[in-house]
C-alpha cells in the first residue's frame, strides 16, 4: 500500500531532477551522522529530526535568525492579559500548507488537541507539564476566537511561554495529512514552511523541494538533500570530494584540515549548550561529600582537557551558557590545583584513594565531540589523586537510561538549550523536581532546596530584572555545591562549501535553509 | 603368429622418484617387449614397481616427483620418449589403454557412463555423438553388460564393482588398441566375480588381437592368462620367461619363494614355506642383490655383487648369482 | 526431488523455532529499558509507563513470545520501537543493499578464489601457487575493518580514487527496479550509474571478500590436489582426454563439492562480516541496522532481523545442500 | 574332541530407517540369516563366501559385540545369548578377536607395550605379571622386545598383525575369532602369519573360526569348512570333503572360479552370472537361486535346508543335491 | 619359526627411527616445514613481547599526553602518538598481553564445551546427540559475529564478556569436529578391539577415543585462535569489547579511526599487529594440521 506510493514518488522524483539536474537547478546536499527517526516533530526529540522539520513546518511564532528573541511566523502579533494566563494570537491568512489546504485558527487549535492525546508527543508532555492526571498540561484550553485569532488560556503564568511556542516540536501540520496518513504520517509530513517533503529512504536520505508559494522567504535553492553519512571521517572525505555541501558533527582533528582547504569554510553554531560531568550525589559513596566533588573539579586540567576539543569549545564554570540573559559571570571556576585537592580529599578521608565510575556516551554529541576521548584523559588525571576511575561506555539511549537510573557515579551529559530561557538549564538540570530516579533530568541528583525555591520563584516571575538576579544568585549556590564538574561550552563546527552563501547557524542547533544560496 | 614384430618394447627402463627423504627407485632397468595377440604377465609383490612400469609406458608417471630416468619405449617401433604431452594424449586410450585395479574409483563418480563413454570415443575418433553413441551400446555388449542402451544413461555409483570393471574394459577398447595395460584388473573383486573377467580378457584378446600386458601379484591369474611372464622384485626383473616354464622350472629363488608360500588346492602341504623377511625400502637397497638379506641360498658373494640378466637358450631369463656360478662351472668342466 | 526439498525444509522447522527462541529471549535478557529508548531524554515517567503498557512490555515474556510467534506467523514483522515503521518494510528497504554487497563480495570471492585454487593446484609447487597461497594466508588471517579502513586511507584520502561511503553519488540518476543498483543500472542501460554504483561498491566488496576468497582458494586448492590424485583423474589421462578437460571438467566437477559447502557456510560470514563492513563504508544495509537496532534494544527489529539473517543463512546452505545434490549424483535423495 | 562353540540359527539384521526427523524403520539388511555351526575344541572352523555376506558380522555377533536379533549362542554348554556387563566382560577372557585391517586394528597412539598390556590391566593383573607375560607373547610371535616402547606406524603390516595376534592372546582366549587376518598382506608375509597362527593353535591349544575369502588359504588352514551365501551357511563340512567332493553349485563354482597355479591344468569353469543380490532385499526360497545354472521351480519357492550327506562329515542346503552330484561328476575332477 | 619372525627386523624403516613418539615425531615435523615455523616464530615473538613488555616498551601505554596527540612516528615514539598522546608502540607491545588472554580463554571456553559437547554427542549417539546436534545446529544458523553481539548486549561490553561470546561463538565448530571425529575413530577395529578385550565405556572414551581426537583439536584450537582474536578484536572496534584504557589492539583501531585522515598510523599499526598474530596462528595451525594429520582436511 503504502510502499507502492513510495516507489511511485521515487520514480517521478528521480526523472523529474533528472530533467532539472540539466536545466541548471540548485541542489544542497547536506551531510549528517545519522537518520531522523520520524517528521513528526511533535513526537521526537532527536535533532536530526528536528533538523528536517525545521524546513516543513512553522511554528506560531519564531526564533530571529541569530538568536532566541522571538519573531512573528504564523502568528502575526500577540497579546497577553495582566495576569499572564491568557495568551491571544492574530494569525496569517494568506498562508495554506503543503497538501493545498488553507491554513486557519481552526488548524491551531487542532494540533494543539492532538498533541494532548499521549506520551508520544514528548515535548508538549515536557514544555507543559502535561501528565496522564492532566494531559493537557499548564494549557487549560485553546480557542479559535476568530478565523485567524486564537486563544491559550493557562492555569498558571509561565514566563518562559512565548518562548516555548517557537520551538520547533510546535510546528503546525495539516490536519487533512493527519488523518489521511494516519500512523504513517510521520513519514508524510506536511505543514506550510519554506520546502515541501518528497522522498525520505531510510537510513540514506531525505529530499526536500522548494515551496514556491511560501509565504516568508521563499528558498534559493530548489531541492534540500539530507544525507546520511555515519562516520565523521568518512562525510568529512565526501565532502572534500565535492559529493556534499555541507556537513555537521565533525570530528574536531579535521578542522585544521577543513581550515587549510580552499574549497572549504567553517561555520560555527554559537552557543548554546553546555556539557558536564555530573557527581551522583544520591548514591552512597565518596560523591556524597560536596569535598570530594570540589576536589574532583580541582584535579582536572579543564585547559588540557579542553585542547581535545580542538577549538570548538569555551571552559565552562556554570551550567547555563554565558550567551544567555542571567549567567553570572562572577562566578569564579576552581581552576586547576592538584595539590589542594589532594588535601580536600584528605579532609574527606580519601587521601588514600577510592573507585568510581564514569558513565559515557559512545557517540559524539555536539556539546560533547569526543566523549570517550575526554572520559580516558579524565580517567588519567584523577589517576593524580588517587581516584581510580572505572569508564563505563554505553550507546547514547542505554547512557541515558543509566544515568536517569542514577546507576552511575560520575556521568558525562550536556544540555542545548530549547528556547533561550535560563530556566530550561537550571530548573531542568539541577532542580530537585528533576532529580527523581528512573527519569531525571537532574543526574547528579542534586536536592538543594534553597535553589528550589530560588528557581521556582524564577518560574512565576514575570519581571525580567527580577528573574535576572534570581538565577544569578542560583548559579552561586549550584558553584559552590560542585554538583557538576561542567565541563564547556561549544561551538559546534560546521564544514561547509565555500560557494554556499547565507548560512546561518542558530544557537538551538538547527535552521531553516530557505535563506542561504549556491554560487 | 602373424606378427612377430613386437608391438611395444621397453628396454632399460629407470624409473625414480625423487622424494625428499631420498631417491625411490621404483624402476631400476626393467626391460621387455610384448607381440600382437600376445600376453605378458608382470608378477611381484607390492611395491615392486609393477605399477609404475605400466604408468612409465603411458608417461603418467606422476610428476614431480616421478621422472623416467633412462632407457627407452618404443611403441610399433617409435620411440615415446621423446614425444610431447600433446601427442602421448593421442596415443594414450587410442593406442595403448589402460585399465586399472580398482573399478569403484577408477570411474569419474560424477558423470554418467555416456559421457566418460563418449568422451573417450569422441577425443580420438572421428565421430558425431550419434554415432559414438552407437559405439559406446556395441561395446557394452561386448564386454556383456545386458541392456547397455539403457545402462549407458547410468552413473557409476548404480554399478557393481564386476560391472564397473566391464565398463572400464569397454573403455578401454574403445578405439581397438594395440595395447591394452591391465594393472591388477581382478584384485579388488570376489573370486566368482574375478573369474568373470578374466574370462572376458581372454575372450576380448582373441576377438581382437590386442597385447595385453597384465600385472597381478597373483600367481594363479597369471597361470590362467598368460603367455609369459615377468617377475618383478623390488623395481627389477628377477625371472622372465613363458608362463609353462616358470611354473615348471622356476629359477629365481624369490620365484621358488612365491610358488611355496602360496596355499594350493590341489596339494595340501602341512606347512608354507614363507619367504622371510620384508621386501627391502626402495630408498636404500641392499647392496648386491636385493633379494639376498630374504634368500635361503644367500652366499657371501651375493651381498656384494648384483647379478645380470642371463638368459638360457629357452628364452629364460633369471637374475642371480646361482646361475651365473652354474654358467661358469660348465664352462669350468 | 521436490519431495527432498520438502523434508529438508520441514526439517528446517527446529531450527527456525530455536532461533526464535534466542533471538527473543536474547534481547529481553538486554538490561535497559526499552521505553526510555523511544521517548528519548526528555520524557516523564509517567509517559514511560503509559507507553510499556501500550507495547505490552510488562507482559510476561511466554505472552510476548507467543504474540511475537503468531504475529511472524501472519507475516508481521511488527513496528520498529524507534522509528514506528514497519520492520517488514524497514528490512525491505535495507536488503537489497545487503543482498548486493553481499552477492558481489561472494562473486568475486567464487569467482577469483576459485580459479586461484584451481591453478595453484594443477602448477602446484610454481610461483602462482606459493604466491597465491601465501596471498590466502594473509586474507584468512585479515581483520577486515582494517583492511576496510586501510582501503579508504590509501584510495579515498590518498589517491581520490574511490569513494568512501555510501551506494550512488547524489548528482547520479538511477530508477530504482530491483534495488540493487548494478542490476537496475543495468536494466535501464545507464552507464554512468552503473560505474558510479560499481565504484561504490568496489571497496566494501573486496573488503568483505577478502576472507572468504581466501578460504575458497585454500579449499578449492587441497580439493583440487586431492582430487587429482583420485584414480578417475588418472583414468581420464589414460584415456587420452585433453589436459584442459580432464582440469576443468572431471577434476573441478569433483572438487568443487566440498568447495561448495564452503560457500555455503562462507555466506554465514559474510551476513556478518556485512556488520563491520557497513559500518565502515557507511553502507546502508541490514548489518549496520541490526547491530544499531541491538545497541539501541529495539527489540522488534532484533528479533526479526536476526529471525530473518538465520532463515537467509539456513536457507542458502539448504541450497548448496541441493546444489550438492545436483552435483553428486551418489546422493540418493530419498 | 569337545563341543566349544554352538550357534543356533543366529540371525542378524540391521534396520533401515528413513525420514529425517521422525525416523521409521522400512526395511532391514539381513547379514546374517539363521546360521547354526558347532565347533570343537581345538579345530578351526573356515568360514568363507563372497564379499557382503555376513562373514564378518556372523564373527562379531558371535563375540557380542553386536546384539543378535535372533537365535541362541552357546559357549561351552552355557548360553551367552544374553549376558551383559561383568559377565560379559569375563567371556571376553576366552573369546577373541584378529582383524583384518592390520592399519586400523591398533591405536596409533599408544604403544605396543600399551596395546599388548592392556586386557591384562583390565583383568587386574599385577605389572610385574604383566611385563613377564608381554615379553613372553612378544616372543611367542616373533618381535623383539626392544620394540615395545614403538608405535604401531613404525611397523610393517605383517608385524602389525603379529601385534594384533600377540593381544588377542593375551588373557589365554580358547576360542579366537580371526576375520581375515591375512587378506591385507602380501603372499610372502602371508604365509608368514599363516604359519605362525598354526603354531599358536598348537603350541596353546586355540580353538579358531578363520573368516576368509581366499578358499585356498582357508582349504590350507582349516579343518572344517562352512560356505556362506547372503548371511545362510548353504554347505558345511570336512575341509577335504568339502573341497574334494562340493555338492552345492555355489561351492562348485566358487571352487572352480579360483586361479590356481597350475597354467595346464584347464579345468572345467562354472561362471556364475550377475552379482550378489542385495542382502537387504534378499530373494525368495533359495537365496541363491538367481545365480544357479540349475535353478528350478521349486528353488524359487521354498527354502533349502541343511541336510547331511549321507557316510561324511557334510552338510548341504540345495533342493538338487543329487542331480547336480550326477551332472557335473565326470567334469568336476 | 621364531627365526623366522625375527627377520622383520629387517625393516629399515625401524630401525632408522629409534625413540620416537608420535607427538615427537609431529612436532619434528613442524619445526622442519618453513611455514609453520614461520608462524611459531611470529607466535614466540607475541609471547616474548608479552612477559617482556615492560622491558620493551619505550613508554607507558596509559600515560597520556594531550598536548602530544597525532604525533607522526619518530625515533621518541616509534610508531607515534594515538589521540591522547599515548605512545603507540608501547601500546601494541602491551596489547598483546591482551590479544594472548584473549586468545587463551576464547578457546578454552570453546574447546572445554565443544569438545565436552561434541565427544558426548558423539561417542553416545541416539538421543543425546539428537539432542546437542539441534542445539549446534540452531547456533550455526547464526553468523558467528552477529550472535556475538547479541551476546555482548546481553551480558554488557567489557572485554571479559566479549571473550565469553567469543568463546561461546567457537564452541559448534568444535563441537562438530570432535563428534565426527568420535564417529569416526568409534567405528575404527581398534575401538571394536578395546572392547573385545572387555573394556569399559570409560576406558574407551578416555583411554582409546579421545587421545586419537587430539590431533584435530588440537589444529582446530590453532586455528581458532586466529579467529577467535579476529573476532575479539571486531568487538572491541564496534566499542563492545575491551573497555578504555585497556591498549587492546581492536579497541585501539577503532579510537584511532576518527583521525584515519590526519594520523593514520594511529589505525595502521594496530591493525597490523592484529593481522600478524593472527597470521602465525594460522601458519601454525596450518603445518600442525599438515604434520598431525595429512587426511584431516576442513
Ligand atoms: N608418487 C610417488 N612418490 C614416491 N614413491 C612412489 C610414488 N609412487 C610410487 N612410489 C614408489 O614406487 C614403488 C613402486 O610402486 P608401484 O605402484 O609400481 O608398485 P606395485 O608393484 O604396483 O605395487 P602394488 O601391488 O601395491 O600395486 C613403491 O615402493 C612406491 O612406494
Ligand atoms: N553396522 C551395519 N549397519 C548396516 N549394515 C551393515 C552393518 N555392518 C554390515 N552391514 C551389512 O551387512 C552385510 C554383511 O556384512 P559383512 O561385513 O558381515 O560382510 P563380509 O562377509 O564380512 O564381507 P567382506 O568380505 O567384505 O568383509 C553387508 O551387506 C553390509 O553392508
Ligand atoms: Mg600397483
Ligand atoms: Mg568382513
Amino acid at each position: 500500500n503504502s510502499e507502492g506510493e513510495d516507489s511511485n514518488s521515487q520514480d517521478t522524483t528521480d526523472s523529474e531532477s533528472a530533467e532539472e539536474g540539466s536545466g541548471g537547478s540548485s541542489t544542497f546536499v547536506f551531510g549528517r551522522g545519522a537518520d531522523s527517526e520520524q517528521l513528526d516533530p511533535s513526537k521526537v526529540t532527536d535533532g536530526e529530526s528536528i533538523y528536517v522539520t525545521n524546513q516543513i513546518y512553522d511554528t506560531l511564532v519564531r526564533y530571529e535568525q541569530e538568536g532566541t528573541e522571538v519573531v512573528p511566523a504564523l502568528a502575526t502579533e500577540w497579546d497577553t492579559s495582566d495576569d499572564g494566563l491568557e495568551w491571544t494570537f492574530q494569525l496569517r491568512d494568506d498562508v495554506t500548507f503543503h497538501d493545498g489546504t488553507d491554513f486557519t485558527a481552526e488548524d491551531v487549535v487542532f494540533n494543539f488537541e492532538r498533541w494532548t492525546e499521549g506520551a508520544e508527543y514528548v515535548y508538549y508532555g515536557y514544555m507543559f507539564g502535561a501528565s496522564d492526571e492532566n494531559p493537557s498540561g499548564i494549557i487549560e484550553n485553546v480557542e479559535a476566537t476568530g478565523d485567524y485569532e486564537v486563544t491559550f488560556t493557562l492555569s498558571e503564568p509561565n514566563a518562559p511561554f512565548l518562548n516555548t511556542l517557537a520551538m520547533p516540536p510546535f510546528g503546525i501540520a495539516s490536519p487533512d495529512a493527519i488523518e489521511e496518513h494516519g500512523d504513517d504520517y510521520f513519514k508524510n509530513p506536511v505543514g506550510t514552511g519554506p520546502f515541501i517533503f518528497e522522498e525520505w529512504k531510510q537510513d540514506d536520505s531525505i529530499t526536500l523541494s522548494k515551496n514556491e508559494d511560501y509565504f516568508g522567504e521563499t528558498a534559493k535553492v530548489d531541492t534540500v538533500i539530507f544525507r546520511v553519512i555515519p562516520d565523521n571521517g568518512a562525510r568529512f572525505m565526501e565532502l572534500q570530494s565535492g559529493s556534499i555541501d555541507a556537513m555537521n558533527g565533525m570530528n574536531p582533528q579535521d578542522i585544521q584540515q577543513a581550515e587549510d582547504d580552499e574549497a572549504l569554510q567553517i561555520i560555527r553554531r554559537p552557543s548554546m549548550n553546555v556539557s558536564y560531568m555530573a557527581m551522583n550525589t544520591d548514591k552512597e559513596g565518596p560523591l556524597k561529600d560536596k569535598k570530594v566533588r570540589q576536589a574532583i573539579n580541582l584535579a582536572i586540567d579543564k585547559e588540557k582537557l579542553l585542547s581535545l576539543f580542538e577549538g570548538i569549545g569555551k571552559p565552562a564554570k556554570n551550567p547555563m551558557p554565558p550567551s544567555l540573559w542571567g549567567y553570572n559571570d562572577d562566578v569564579e571556576d576552581y581552576g586547576y590545583d592538584v595539590e589542594e585537592a589532594k588535601s580536600l580529599l584528605a579532609e574527606a578521608g580519601y587521601g588514600d584513594g577510592m573507585s568510581i565510575t564514569l558513565y559515557t556516551m559512545s557517540n559524539p554529541r555536539p556539546y560533547l565531540p569526543q566523549p570517550k576521548f575526554a572520559a580516558q584523559a579524565i580517567q588519567e588525571m584523577l589517576k593524580e589523586v588517587n581516584v581510580d576511575v572505572e569508564i563505563v561506555e554505553n550507546e547514547w539511549d542505554s547512557h541515558l537510561s543509566a544515568t536517569e537510573n542514577g546507576d552511575h557515579d560520575m556521568a558525562f551529559l550536556g544540555w542545548t538549550g530549547d528556547n533561550g530561557d535560563p530556566d530550561n538549564f537550571l530548573y531542568v538540570l539541577l532542580d530537585k523536581d528533576n532529580a527523581k530516579k528512573g527519569s531525571a533530568g537532574n543526574i547528579a541528583f542534586y536536592k538543594n532546596d534553597e535553589l528550589h525555591d530560588i528557581l521556582k520563584q524564577a518560574q512565576t516571575e514575570l519581571d525580567q530584572e527580577k528573574r535576572v538576579g534570581l538565577y544569578e544568585e542560583a548559579q552561586e549556590i549550584i558553584h559552590e555545591d560542585a554538583p557538576w564538574f561542567p565541563i564547556a561550552h561549544t561551538t559546534p563546527p560546521l564544514a561547509v562549501k565555500k560557494e554556499v552563501q547565507n548560512y546561518i547557524p542558530h544557537p538551538t542547533g538547527s535552521e531553516p535553509f530557505n535563506y542561504l544560496e549556491l554560487n | 603368429m602373424a606378427d612377430h614384430l613386437p608391438i611395444l618394447e621397453v628396454e632399460d627402463l629407470h624409473t625414480h622418484f625423487f622424494t625428499k627423504s631420498g631417491v625411490v627407485k621404483a624402476v631400476d632397468g626393467v626391460s621387455f617387449s610384448v607381440k600382437p595377440g600376445e600376453t605378458l604377465g608382470i608378477v611381484g609383490e607390492s611395491g615392486s614397481g609393477k605399477s609404475i612400469t605400466a604408468m612409465s609406458i603411458m608417461k603418467l608417471v606422476p610428476s614431480p616427483p616421478g621422472r623416467i630416468v633412462s632407457g627407452d619405449i618404443r611403441f610399433k617401433g617409435e620411440s615415446l620418449l621423446p614425444k610431447k604431452e600433446k601427442e602421448m594424449r593421442k596415443i594414450r586410450g587410442k593406442d595403448i589403454s589402460m585399465i586399472f585395479q580398482d573399478p569403484m574409483t577408477s570411474l569419474n563418480p560424477v558423470f554418467s557412463v555416456e559421457k566418460q563413454m563418449l568422451e573417450t570415443i569422441m577425443t580420438h575418433e572421428n565421430m558425431n555423438k550419434q554415432q559414438a553413441r552407437i559405439r559406446a551400446i556395441e561395446l557394452l555388449d561386448l564386454v556383456g553388460i545386458p541392456d547397455a542402451a539403457k545402462r549407458l544413461k547410468n552413473y557409476p555409483h548404480e554399478f557393481s564393482g564386476g560391472m564397473r570393471q566391464r565398463v572400464m574394459i569397454a573403455m578401454a577398447l574403445a578405439c581397438n588398441p594395440k595395447v591394452l595395460i591391465a594393472d591388477e584388473p581382478t584384485t579388488a573383486l570376489d573370486v566368482t566375480i574375478q573369474a568373470q573377467i578374466l574370462d572376458l580378457l581372454k575372450k576380448l584378446q582373441q576377438e581382437l588381437g590386442m597385447a595385453i600386458i597384465m600385472i597381478t601379484h597373483d600367481l594363479g591369474v597369471v597361470a590362467e592368462v598368460c603367455d609369459r611372464v615377468m617377475v618383478m622384485y623390488a623395481g627389477k626383473p628377477v625371472e622372465f620367461s613363458s608362463v609353462k616354464e616358470l611354473f615348471d622350472k622356476p629359477k629365481h629363488p624369490y620365484t621358488w619363494g612365491l610358488l611355496s608360500s602360496i596355499p594350493q588346492i590341489h596339494n595340501r602341504k602341512e606347512r608354507l614355506e614363507a619367504i622371510k623377511g620384508l621386501p627391502p625400502d626402495l630408498r636404500d637397497l641392499p647392496k648386491g642383490c636385493s633379494f639376498a638379506p630374504r634368500c635361503s641360498h644367500v652366499k657371501d658373494e651375493c651381498l656384494i655383487k648384483d647379478p645380470a640378466l642371463s638368459e638360457d637358450e629357452t628364452d629364460h631369463f633369471v637374475r642371480c648369482l646361482l646361475y651365473e656360478q652354474e654358467e661358469k662351472v660348465t664352462v669350468h668342466e | 526431488m521436490l519431495n527432498y526439498i520438502i523434508r529438508r525444509l520441514v526439517s528446517l522447522i527446529p531450527v527456525i523455532i530455536g532461533v526464535s527462541i534466542i533471538a527473543f529471549s536474547l534481547m529481553h535478557l538486554v538490561p535497559g529499558d526499552p521505553a526510555r529508548s523511544i521517548l528519548g531524554e526528555k520524557a516523564t515517567e509517567a509517559q514511560l509507563e503509559m507507553l510499556r503498557e501500550e507495547l505490552n512490555l510488562n507482559d510476561p515474556y511466554i505472552v510476548q513470545y507467543g504474540n511475537f510467534m503468531g504475529k511472524i506467523a501472519t507475516g508481521d514483522l511488527g513496528d520498529s520501537i524507534k522509528s514506528k515503521e514497519s520492520v517488514a518494510s524497514e528490512i525491505g528497504g535495507r536488503l537489497p543493499a545487503t543482498i548486493e554487497l553481499t552477492l558481489f563480495a561472494m562473486t568475486i570471492a567464487v569467482v577469483i578464489g576459485v580459479l586461484a585454487g584451481v591453478i595453484a593446484a594443477v602448477k602446484q609447487y610454481s610461483w602462482f601457487d606459493n604466491l597465491s597461497m601465501s596471498g590466502a594466508l594473509f586474507g584468512v588471517s585479515m581483520p577486515i575493518f582494517w583492511l576496510g579502513l586501510m582501503m579508504i586511507w590509501l584510495f579515498s584520502v590518498e589517491l581520490n580514487w574511490l569513494p568512501p561511503s555510501g551506494r550512488l553519488s547524489n548528482d547520479i540518476e538511477l530508477t530504482k527496479i530491483t534495488n540493487l543498483y548494478l542490476v537496475d543500472s543495468i536494466l535501464t542501460l545507464n552507464g554512468t550509474a552503473f560505474i558510479d554504483a560499481f565504484r561504490h561498491l568496489l571497496m566494501p566488496g573486496l573488503a568483505l571478500a577478502t576472507i572468504p576468497m581466501a578460504i575458497i582458494a585454500r579449499m578449492t586448492r587441497s580439493s583440487m590436489l586431492e582430487v587429482m590424485k583420485q584414480d578417475y583423474i588418472r583414468t581420464a589421462n589414460a584415456k587420452g582426454l585433453a589436459g584442459r578437460l580432464v582440469i576443468f571438467q572431471h577434476a573441478l566437477k569433483n572438487a568443487s563439492l566440498p568447495v561448495l559447502t564452503v560457500i555455503g557456510l562462507q555466506f554465514g560470514f559474510l551476513l556478518g562480516g556485512a556488520v563491520l563492513t557497513e559500518t565502515i563504508f557507511s553502507w546502508p544495509g541490514v548489518g549496520r541496522y541490526v547491530v544499531d537496532a541491538i545497541l539501541s534494544r529495539d527489540y522488534p527489529v532484533v528479533q526479526s532481523t536476526i529471525l530473518i539473517i538465520a532463515i537467509i543463512f539456513v536457507l542458502v546452505n539448504l541450497i548448496t545442500d541441493i546444489l550438492y545434490t545436483l552435483f553428486d549424483p551418489r546422493i540418493k535423495l530419498d | 574332541m569337545s563341543e566349544l562353540l554352538r550357534v543356533q540359527n543366529l540371525k542378524k539384521h540391521f534396520p533401515i530407517y528413513k525420514g529425517a526427523i521422525f525416523p521409521k524403520q522400512t526395511g532391514a539388511v539381513q547379514a546374517v540369516d539363521g546360521i547354526s555351526i558347532t565347533v570343537n575344541q581345538g579345530e578351526t572352523l573356515g568360514l568363507v563366501g563372497e564379499s557382503g555376506c555376513g562373514k564378518s558380522t556372523a564373527g562379531r555377533t558371535i563375540l557380542k559385540l553386536l546384539e543378535p536379533t535372533d537365535g541362541k549362542i552357546f559357549y561351552k554348554g552355557q548360553d551367552i545369548t544374553d549376558v551383559k556387563g561383568e559377565e560379559l566382560r569375563k567371556l571376553r577372557k576366552e573369546m577373541q578377536l584378529i582383524f583384518q585391517d592390520p592399519y586400523a586394528s591398533l591405536n596409533p597412539r599408544k604403544t605396543i607395550e600399551q596395546t599388548v598390556t592392556e586386557p591384562m590391566k583390565i583383568f587386574g593383573m599385577s605389572k610385574e605379571k604383566r611385563q613377564q607375560k608381554l615379553d613372553k607373547l612378544l616372543e611367542v610371535v616373533g618381535l623383539d622386545s626392544y620394540h615395545k616402547s614403538r608405535y604401531p606406524h613404525e611397523f610393517s603390516g605383517g608385524q602389525r598383525q603379529r601385534i594384533g595376534i600377540a593381544r588377542a592372546l593375551a588373557l589365554d582366549p580358547e576360542l579366537i575369532i580371526c576375520d581375515e587376518p591375512v587378506s591385507a598382506l602380501d603372499v610372502s608375509i602371508q604365509a608368514q602369519v599363516i604359519n605362525l597362527m598354526e603354531d599358536l593353535q598348537k603350541e596353546f591349544n586355540l580353538t579358531y573360526i578363520f573368516i576368509a575369502h581366499d578358499l585356498s588359504v582357508v582349504h590350507h588352514i582349516s579343518d572344517r569348512v562352512a560356505v556362506m551365501y547372503l548371511g545362510e551357511i548353504v554347505e558345511i563340512g570336512d575341509v577335504e570333503e568339502l573341497y574334494g567332493n562340493p555338492k552345492h553349485p555355489y561351492t562348485k563354482a566358487l571352487l572352480s572360479s579360483i586361479p590356481e597355479a597350475r597354467p595346464l591344468e584347464k579345468r572345467e569353469r562354472i561362471t556364475l552370472e550377475g552379482d550378489l543380490p542385495s542382502p537387504s532385499n534378499p530373494p525368495q526360497g533359495c537365496k541363491f537361486h538367481t545365480r544357479c545354472p540349475w535353478a528350478e521351480d521349486i528353488c524359487k519357492q521354498k527354502k533349502p535346508v541343511l541336510k547331511q550327506v549321507p557316510g561324511a562329515e557334510h552338510q548341504v542346503a540345495c533342493h538338487l543335491v543329487k542331480e547336480v552330484v550326477e551332472d557335473t561328476e565326470a567334469t568336476l575332477v | 619359526m621364531a627365526a623366522e619372525a625375527k627377520a622383520d627386523q629387517m625393516d629399515p624403516a625401524i630401525n632408522r627411527k629409534k625413540n620416537s613418539s608420535l607427538w615427537l615425531d609431529s612436532l619434528s615435523r613442524v619445526i622442519k616445514s618453513k611455514t609453520s615455523l614461520i608462524g611459531l616464530v611470529i607466535i614466540t615473538l607475541l609471547i616474548v613481547v608479552a612477559i617482556f613488555a615492560p622491558q620493551i616498551a619505550t613508554h607507558s601505554p596509559t600515560d597520556q599526553s594531550i598536548i602530544d596527540r597525532y604525533q607522526s612516528p619518530s625515533s621518541e615514539h616509534l610508531l607515534g602518538t594515538d589521540e591522547l598522546g599515548r605512545d603507540i608502540f608501547s601500546r601494541i607491545v602491551y596489547g598483546s598481553r591482551i590479544t594472548i588472554q584473549i586468545g587463551v580463554i576464547t578457546v578454552g571456553i570453546s574447546m572445554i564445551v565443544g569438545v565436552f559437547l561434541g565427544a558426548v554427542a558423539g561417542f553416545f549417539g541416539r538421543w543425546v546427540d539428537q539432542i546437542i546436534m539441534r542445539l549446534i545446529d540452531i547456533m550455526m544458523a547464526f553468523p558467528s559475529i552477529l550472535l556475538a553481539i547479541a551476546l555482548v548486549a546481553v551480558l554488557g561490553k567489557s572485554l571479559t564478556n566479549a571473550m565469553i561470546a567469543v568463546g561461546i561463538v567457537g564452541v559448534p565448530h568444535f563441537a562438530r569436529i570432535v563428534r565426527s571425529t568420535v564417529l569416526s575413530v568409534k567405528e575404527t577395529e581398534y575401538i571394536e578391539a578395546s572392547r573385545v578385550i572387555g573394556a569399559k565405556n570409560g576406558r574407551i572414551l578416555f583411554s582409546h577415543v579421545l587421545p586419537n581426537c587430539l590431533a584435530p583439536i588440537i589444529v582446530q584450537a590453532t586455528l581458532t585462535i586466529g579467529t577467535a582474536i579476529l573476532d575479539a578484536a571486531g568487538l572491541s572496534f564496534l566499542g563492545l569489547g575491551a573497555q578504555p584504557p585497556l591498549p587492546e589492539w581492536g579497541a585501539m583501531l577503532s579510537d584511532g579511526r576518527s583521525a584515519l585522515q590526519t594520523a593514520p598510523w594511529v589505525v595502521m599499526f594496530p591493525g597490523f599487529a592484529i593481522l600478524l598474530v593472527v597470521l602465525g596462528f594460522n601458519l601454525l595451525g596450518d603445518g600442525l594440521r599438515d604434520a598431525l594429520d595429512p587426511r584431516l582436511k576442513q
